[in-house]
């Protein structure tokens, strides 16, 4: 009996005690960040060659040791000149020469200084090497890159094109440019092949020690942090190390933040953010309460129709299929409610607001269809925060409503559905649908198996539709799988996400990426436009926005036309917005952008992560 | 006076059932003396199976030993086999009674050579080197007529006769007192069996032991037995000397078995007991015979008939026998 | 000959197996659950929103409700029935297959049994999880029930045709069987009365056991996200379980009910085929 | 003479098997909907890499140069057997270009192997001892209790067991701290002590759940068999014989119903090629089904022929070892 008693102390004592990581001798937790790794385990962890297409920057390569021309402060969509001073330069009308400014005094990790050369190093890299797979677009685009001075970099163009910065700049993620030490890259024979271990870059942290399996990544502060990119325009980041550790399976990181050893989670479900933050007191994320999650990511989540699969190719089916679908539902049973509602073709990002959401406000309300139905309910947002009022004490107002879910949706109006429907030909007997040559009509829905978003609206769309009266199923496939249907056209209609955009001038996503001119018939592969929608004006339209520089205000008003033709058609059906729950765990560290503290996004794995990092507070727990 | 080895005390031993107890030896006893062949006959069901491994102390669920006796007497001792402790029986098994299964293809461990499956039981016993061991073992199996290379065979190697001669020479190795043989015939074709059973005398004339031999076949009593105790339905129909009960059988049972034998000469195919034994779930009232009797009577249905002396050595259970060997029938009649 | 034989003639009846008594009627209780009592659903098992959501365990929804706004009792009925069907389908299907190819080489011994176990071997040396992964991508989105058994009976018939090859090779040396060969009876006669008999027992247990694997196997496919997710099975009901973290968020009865059900179906079938073995034993000796 | 006939006709449908095998496995993904080009370029626009239009459709041209898919489906397999028969190469990988396929497989073997041969023999040795003991003694109290408890682990599905293990012994009793990876930080993988007492520690709950599992399969098959070979007649004579229980369960009941278990024993050693997939991904262990399962989800062809080719030779390896070893183990059974 009293062994069995000492036994439950032991027990009872072992659950009250924490167990921190176990990290290497000399590096204390408390001066040491832990991160997320985005995609897990890196399966080559000798390859820091940003140029290989196996690279992975998201262990810290490019959070924390690579460092970018302009990186993005993803919350105003503004960008931030890093290694850059202020922004390029159009030298001529036609956009065909340019001059890019560097700042100075920045050194590479390895002590050399940083300077115009080894910019105009890469961008000739990039330019002739044909070993460089997936820069072939840049031989056809780079006549000349040289140093004009040390900070001078003097680019001409084979053709122009006005949307130079975007090649250099990070627009979400990271941009394609990735600028390399010349002193020894000029070295390299191949390319491809090489390892570039250890990395040498200009960011303020270098590569200490990793797993030889990849499951984590050291990086200590340079010393001479004050050389580096960041240091030169934000200041001093904070943690002296910052070890990137992948734990796993969402509950293994889940017990693993509640107890303090991992700082900061790329992504939750939104069950599992509940499951956290119930365990874990220090745990915080975008908002202090409901809805939670940081809902700019900059790709809206929907359907996505072949239009070049009939009866996907008529217009009318389309809208009959998209008024059969419950947005309301989709939001709550697929994330909780945490989502924004998605009725255009660009995320509902806030960036996105002043420039298209406000200015097309009456003409979306107004929108009819031919037969003079207006699709569009701005109630949708007010209904959502109703319904969770109760729950979590939030404000119903329309403003506040808007706000948190964003402008509205598609009504959920099956009897104007199966009204466009029978116009079409289609008859339904016994509560099922035929298709007009008499068929029963049968949809798959392809979703990606390994995104939530795109699992979740897959099965609750086809769900939603077979109570429609359509015998629809939902297919999950994986990655390779998934680009791969899309690409020949083996699709009906899919869960992809073509819809992104995080900066004012969308050309280079949904702009040039729905022109006709990718169209291929079903069977051969084309990589964008893979809805395989033709539109003439659409397309005139974005020829025309491809000939002003980004931050050009035409852009915009060409944008908003180009919306509004997407609205009518519905090649693809954003329906709502991508809400990241990026938790942190406030135990050690704090001074996290939030809500309240919008100085950045909570974007942990792109390359714009470093900026956050001066800001970081030790809370001095050990 | 020869000495006594084993004697039986109202042996009941049951199987269980789930519809109850299976009364399949009940209330038997008799004695053997050294250097007696006993056979054990009766038709298949009768207990005597069940009664030979009993006497073993081979007694595994279902198989259950209610009460009485059955005790070995070795060199003053008594164990009661019925109701002995594992290592008592372990002691006195192979040294001072051997028991000789059935003769079958899966009596040997197919997977290990002979030779290791002999010294098993050998070297416990002996405590000696397994060279040494191996040596007797070898002349032991000379002297028996067989050939010492079956030692390094695998079971599977040798033929059916083989196997059983094998085994014999391993039960009797160790010159036990008793040597139980279970139908250790049956399955062989006649000369293999005749020759097992010349083998089986030749060693209990040497070792000058007892031998008990169950069959249902009366021509194997015939060869070998001197004395042959007739089961009936879990109880002892009739015991006696084996000349005797073969010239003069008492019980009706013991005269339809033996009638049922072929003889040189016969023509005709002989005809089996008519009807079949009892349920021994519920036997029947009275003597357990009555139902197949051809001389049954009125008692038969009510009183278990006790077991009479006729004459010397010569035991029957049947009311048509008094103490004094006259028949009751005819007056009955 | 023996007396123990006077005891078996009294225990002929297969329900005097109490493993049998108690694995057949916990299966009874499942396929009447299953194929019966699922039907008499008041909603559409697979259907998200038809009840509240995450209701814990009361008498209107004996096992509690999900967050999806399933119920979780006529969920698990369906399931239950969809994986007995993908169970039965990839054992009937294995095992003819397993027990056909097993008899025919082991016969016929030279050129065919020498292809054939090449065939065989193939299926054995190819790991299954990659190719019915692969498969899964062929069978586009129709991948139903059927479907699915058929796709994890392709690895399910290899092994125990191996097994039956063996016993056949051994059954071939019997007298009575090469006996009955040499005198000129037709060998699908021999085939079903002399050979057949002998592999029954094996034939249930190996049934049984590839019902188990099946369902198993459909399990590990669907917390891959590889099953037919839209079909309640048990091995959706853990998906689903386990992509809305019912563990961490209390929902014990969404998580358990899939496993314990998985748990019971499993020891009923076990000693089912226990039990039968056990009779079939008793009866041949 | 008979072997030698045997042993040359084994060891041709030994190489049919692999041939065959490798062909199959050669054809599935290229008749799938899979592409390796389109699952790179969806990795990178699905990150949110931006990419215009016109980048892109350069890319997807200049990647399939690169990996040497342009020719026709024979020119690839030609190319395969070459690159394989000519130095066992398997080619770079796709997904994690330009490493190379043998350089992954080299990384993550060892892992594997070294947990799945510890947890196989381990879990061998422990169903079958306990096993034997309670097939042989199947009436006794311990023998009911440990079948019931076997028979109602097995059908949990393994990753139930897994989440329970983690969640009880690093979560609620944190006595296994939760880690990823072969070891800790800052130990490398080398011969020493240090590096083995980590590697040890890291491994012992993925490797207790596979012993579980592996436990709870070996030990009921073993009960079963041993159940099967106690009812023999062999056995009944062993014990009239006087051996004694200990003898008679580990000389005639175990020795007997091991033989279809040393089988089995070979063939999942050669299984353990194929790695682990649900132990890997639930504790974050390196290892090759990982891999595996990561080279289909990203089509990257190489890489999974390259560990389904090692997989495909251990398994009909085994195969093989097995057929031939197997008359040397059972007495009874001959070559044919």
């Amino acid at each position: 009996m009293k062994k069995v008693f000492m036994l439950m102390t032991l027990l009872v004592l072992s659950f009250s005690l924490i167990f921190a990581i176990q990290l290497p001798a000399g590096i204390s937790r408390s001066e040491t960040l832990i991160c997320d790794i985005d995609g897990g385990r890196v399966g080559n962890p000798n390859l820091w060659n940003p140029y290989a297409p196996g690279w992975r920057g998201d262990a810290g390569l490019h959070t924390v040791v690579m460092e970018y021309m302009w990186e993005i402060n993803s919350q105003t969509g503004k960008w931030v000149p890093l290694l850059a001073e202020g922004f390029p330069e159009a030298l001529d009308d036609t956009y065909t020469k340019w001059r890019i400014r560097l700042k100075e005094g920045i050194y590479w990790s390895d002590g050399v200084e940083f300077t115009a050369e080894d910019v105009a190093f890469s961008i000739m890299m990039l330019a002739t090497h044909e070993e460089i797979p997936i820069y072939t677009f840049w031989h056809g685009l780079i006549k000349e890159a040289k140093a004009e001075d040390k900070y001078t970099v003097y680019i001409e163009l084979k053709r122009p094109y006005a949307k130079l910065i975007t090649l250099f700049a990070s627009v979400v993620w990271g941009p394609q440019f990735k600028v390399v030490p010349k002193h020894i890259w000029e070295k390299v024979d191949d390319y491809a092949k090489f390892e570039n271990n250890p990395p040498v870059f200009t960011g303020p942290y270098v590569l200490k020690d990793y797993d030889p399996s990849g499951y984590w990544f050291l990086y200590e502060k340079r010393k001479d942090w004050d050389r580096s990119g960041l240091g030169k325009t934000v200041g001093e980041p904070t943690p002296k190390y910052i070890l990137y550790y992948t734990y796993g399976t969402e509950e293994k990181r889940i017990i693993a933040a509640a107890q303090h050893n991992l700082d900061q989670l790329v992504a939750l479900t939104p069950e599992g953010w509940d499951a956290l933050r119930r365990r874990d007191k220090y745990a915080m994320a975008w908002y202090k309460s409901f809805p939670w999650g940081w809902p700019e990511d900059p790709c809206a989540k929907g359907i996505t129709f072949n239009c070049a699969k009939p009866p996907f190719d008529n217009k009318l089916v389309r809208w009959a299929l998209i008024l059969a679908i419950d947005a309301v539902e989709v939001n709550k049973r697929g994330f909780g409610g945490t989502v924004k509602y998605s009725p255009y073709h660009i995320p509902p990002l806030t960036a996105y607001k002043e420039p298209y959401f406000d200015p097309l406000d009456s003409w979306i309300r107004e929108f009819s269809l031919p037969d003079g139905y207006k699709p569009f309910d701005p109630e949708i947002p007010v209904k959502t925060a109703k319904e969770y009022a109760p729950k979590y004490d939030i404000p119903t107002d329309p403003e506040s409503a808007k706000d948190m879910f964003g402008y509205g949706w598609w009504k959920y109006d099956p009897v104007e559905a199966e009204k466009l429907l029978k116009s079409q030909g289609f008859t339904k007997k016994d509560g099922k649908w035929y298709l007009p040559n008499g068929e029963p009509w049968r949809i798959t829905i392809v979703g990606h198996g390994a995104f939530n978003d795109s699992t979740r609206i897959a099965l609750i769309v086809a769900d939603q539709w077979r109570r429609f009266g359509i015998d629809a199923n939902a297919q999950l496939v994986e990655a390779s799988a998934f680009t791969a249907m899309h690409q020949t056209g083996d699709f009906e209609v899919s869960t992809g996400w073509p819809g992104c955009g995080a900066i004012a001038d969308f050309w280079s996503s949904i702009g040039n990426g729905f022109h006709k001119r990718w169209v291929k018939p079903i069977g051969e592969v084309t990589t964008s436009n893979v809805q395989r929608w033709v539109n003439d004006e659409y397309s005139r339209l974005a020829d025309e926005m491809e000939k002003y520089q980004p931050t050009d205000p035409k852009v915009v008003e060409i944008g908003r036309e180009m919306l509004k033709i997407l609205i009518e058609e519905q090649p693809f059906t954003p329906i709502v917005g991508t809400t990241k729950i990026v938790p942190v765990d406030t135990y050690y560290w704090e001074g996290w952008p939030t809500f309240d503290n919008q100085y950045m996004a909570p974007t942990w794995w792109w390359g714009n992560f470093k900026l956050i990092l001066p800001h970081l507070k030790p809370t001095g727990r050990k | 006076m020869a000495e006594k080895l084993l004697e039986i005390n109202h042996a009941q031993i049951y199987y269980a059932t789930l519809a109850g107890y299976v009364k399949a030896v009940d209330n038997v006893n008799f004695d053997i003396n050294e250097g007696e062949i006993v056979g054990l006959a009766g038709e298949s069901g009768c207990g005597k199976s069940t009664l030979i491994k009993s006497i073993y102390g081979f007694i595994k669920y279902p198989m259950k030993a209610i009460s009485g006796e059955i005790n070995l007497l070795t060199n003053g001792n008594k164990l009661n086999m019925l109701f002995v402790e594992k290592e008592e029986l372990r002691k006195v098994r192979w040294k001072y009674i051997s028991y000789v299964p059935q003769a079958s293809l899966h009596v040997l461990n197919p997977v290990t050579r002979i030779k290791k499956q002999f010294l098993e039981s050998v070297k416990r016993e002996h405590n000696v080197k397994e060279k040494e061991a191996m040596d007797e073992v070898k002349e032991y199996l000379k002297s028996l007529g067989l050939p010492p290379d079956v030692l390094d065979s695998f079971p599977h190697q040798l033929s059916g006769g083989m196997q059983q001669r094998v085994i014999i020479a391993m039960a009797t190795f160790l010159k036990p007192r008793i040597v139980l043989a279970d139908e250790p015939t049956t399955a062989l074709d006649v000369v293999v069996q005749r020759g097992i059973l010349q083998m089986l005398r030749d060693i209990q004339k040497e070792l000058k032991n007892s031998l008990i031999i169950v069959s249902h076949d009366m021509g194997v009593h015939y060869q070998i037995t001197h004395k042959i105790v007739i089961m009936y339905a879990g109880k002892i129909a009739e015991i006696g000397p084996t000349d005797e009960i073969f010239n003069n059988p008492y019980h009706p049972y013991t005269r339809l078995l033996i009638n049922s034998l072929p003889r040189i000469g016969d023509r005709e195919q002989r005809s089996g007991i008519e009807g079949s034994p009892p349920n021994l779930l519920n036997p029947p009232e009275g003597c357990r015979f009555n139902p197949r009797c051809p001389s049954k009577m009125k008692i038969c249905e009510e009183k278990i008939p006790e077991m009479v002396e006729i004459s010397k050595g010569h035991f029957v259970a049947c009311h048509l026998f008094q103490k004094n060997g006259k028949r009751v029938k005819e007056d009955a009649e | 000959m023996k007396s123990k034989s006077k005891k078996k003639k009294i225990v002929v009846s297969i329900w005097d197996n109490k493993r049998f008594v108690v694995g057949f009627t916990l299966l009874m209780v499942f396929i009447v659950l299953g194929f019966i009592i699922s039907n008499f659903s008041p909603y559409d098992p697979r259907s998200w929103g038809t009840v509240p959501e995450e209701l814990p365990p009361s008498l209107k929804h004996p096992l509690g409700t999900t967050s999806l706004g399933r119920d979780v009792f006529w969920f698990l009925a369906e399931g239950i029935k969809n994986s007995l069907m993908i169970g039965l389908v990839a054992a009937i299907v294995g095992g003819a297959v397993g027990v056909t190819v097993g008899i025919t080489a082991g016969f016929s011994g030279g050129v065919i049994d020498r292809i054939l176990m090449a065939i065989t071997d193939t299926f054995i040396a190819v790991p299954s999880l990659p190719i019915l992964i692969l498969l899964a991508f062929l069978f586009k989105g129709r991948a139903s029930i059927m479907v699915l058994g058929l796709i994890i009976s392709i690895f399910s018939w290899a092994w125990p045709a191996r097994q039956v090859r063996a016993m056949a090779l051994s059954l071939r040396e019997r007298d009575y069987i090469s006996m009955a060969f040499f005198s000129g009876e037709k060998p699908y006669k021999i085939l079903f009365f002399e050979i057949f008999p002998h592999v029954i027992p094996w034939t249930i247990a190996n049934f049984i056991n590839a019902i188990l694997v099946a369902i198993g196997q459909e399990a590990t496919l669907a917390v891959l996200g590889l099953s037919a997710l839209e079909e309640a099975t048990l091995g959706t009901g853990i998906y689903w379980a386990m992509q809305y973290q019912a563990i961490f968020r209390g929902l014990w009865w969404w998580i358990a009910s899939p496993v314990v059900a998985m748990i019971i179906l499993f020891v009923s079938l076990f000693l089912t085929s226990k039990g039968l073995q056990e009779h079939l034993a008793s009866r041949r000796s | 003479m008979r072997f030698t006939n045997y042993l040359v006709s084994r060891i041709v449908t030994y190489f049919v098997v692999i041939f065959v095998s490798m062909t199959f496995v050669f054809l599935i993904p290229r008749f799938s909907p899979i592409d390796p080009v389109a699952a790179l370029i969806g990795r990178l626009t699905a990150q949110g890499n931006y990419m215009d239009a016109t980048a892109l459709e350069a890319m997807q041209k200049s990647l399939k140069e690169t990996f040497g898919l342009e020719g026709s489906v024979l020119e690839q397999y030609a190319n395969f057997w070459k690159r394989i028969l000519l130095g066992g190469d398997f080619g770079p990988s796709y997904a994690m270009f330009p490493t190379s396929v043998n350089k992954l497989i080299r990384e993550s073997l060892p892992w594997t192997i070294w947990l799945l041969s510890l947890t196989t023999v381990i879990s061998w040795f422990l169903g079958n001892i306990i096993g034997a003991i309670t097939g042989f003694k199947k009436d006794r109290w311990y023998s009911k209790v440990l079948e019931n408890i076997a028979m109602i682990i097995r059908p949990i599905p393994y990753y139930i067991v897994a989440l329970t293990l983690i969640l009880l012994l690093s979560y609620i009793f944190p006595i296994f701290p939760m880690s990823a990876g072969g070891a800790s930080i800052g130990v490398k993988p080398s011969f020493n002590w240090t590096f083995i007492k980590d590697a040890l520690k890291t491994a012992f709950l993925p490797a207790l759940s596979l012993v579980i599992v592996g436990f709870g399969w070996w030990f009921l098959s073993m009960d079963a068999l041993s159940r099967d070979v106690a009812e023999e007649e062999f056995v009944s004579f062993a014990e009239i014989k006087g051996l004694t229980e200990n003898e008679i369960m580990f000389r005639y009941v175990m020795k007997n119903a091991m033989l279809p278990q040393i089988t089995a024993l070979a063939l999942s050693m050669g299984t353990i090629f194929n790695g682990a997939l649900i132990t890997e991904i639930m504790f974050s262990y390196p290892g090759i089904g990982m891999l595996l399962y990561r080279a289909i989800t990203s089509a990257d062809f190489n890489l999974m022929m390259g560990i389904i080719t090692i997989s495909v030779f251990a398994v009909a390896t085994a195969c093989l070892v097995v057929d031939i070893l197997y008359p040397f183990i059972d007495p009874r059974v001959r070559y044919r």
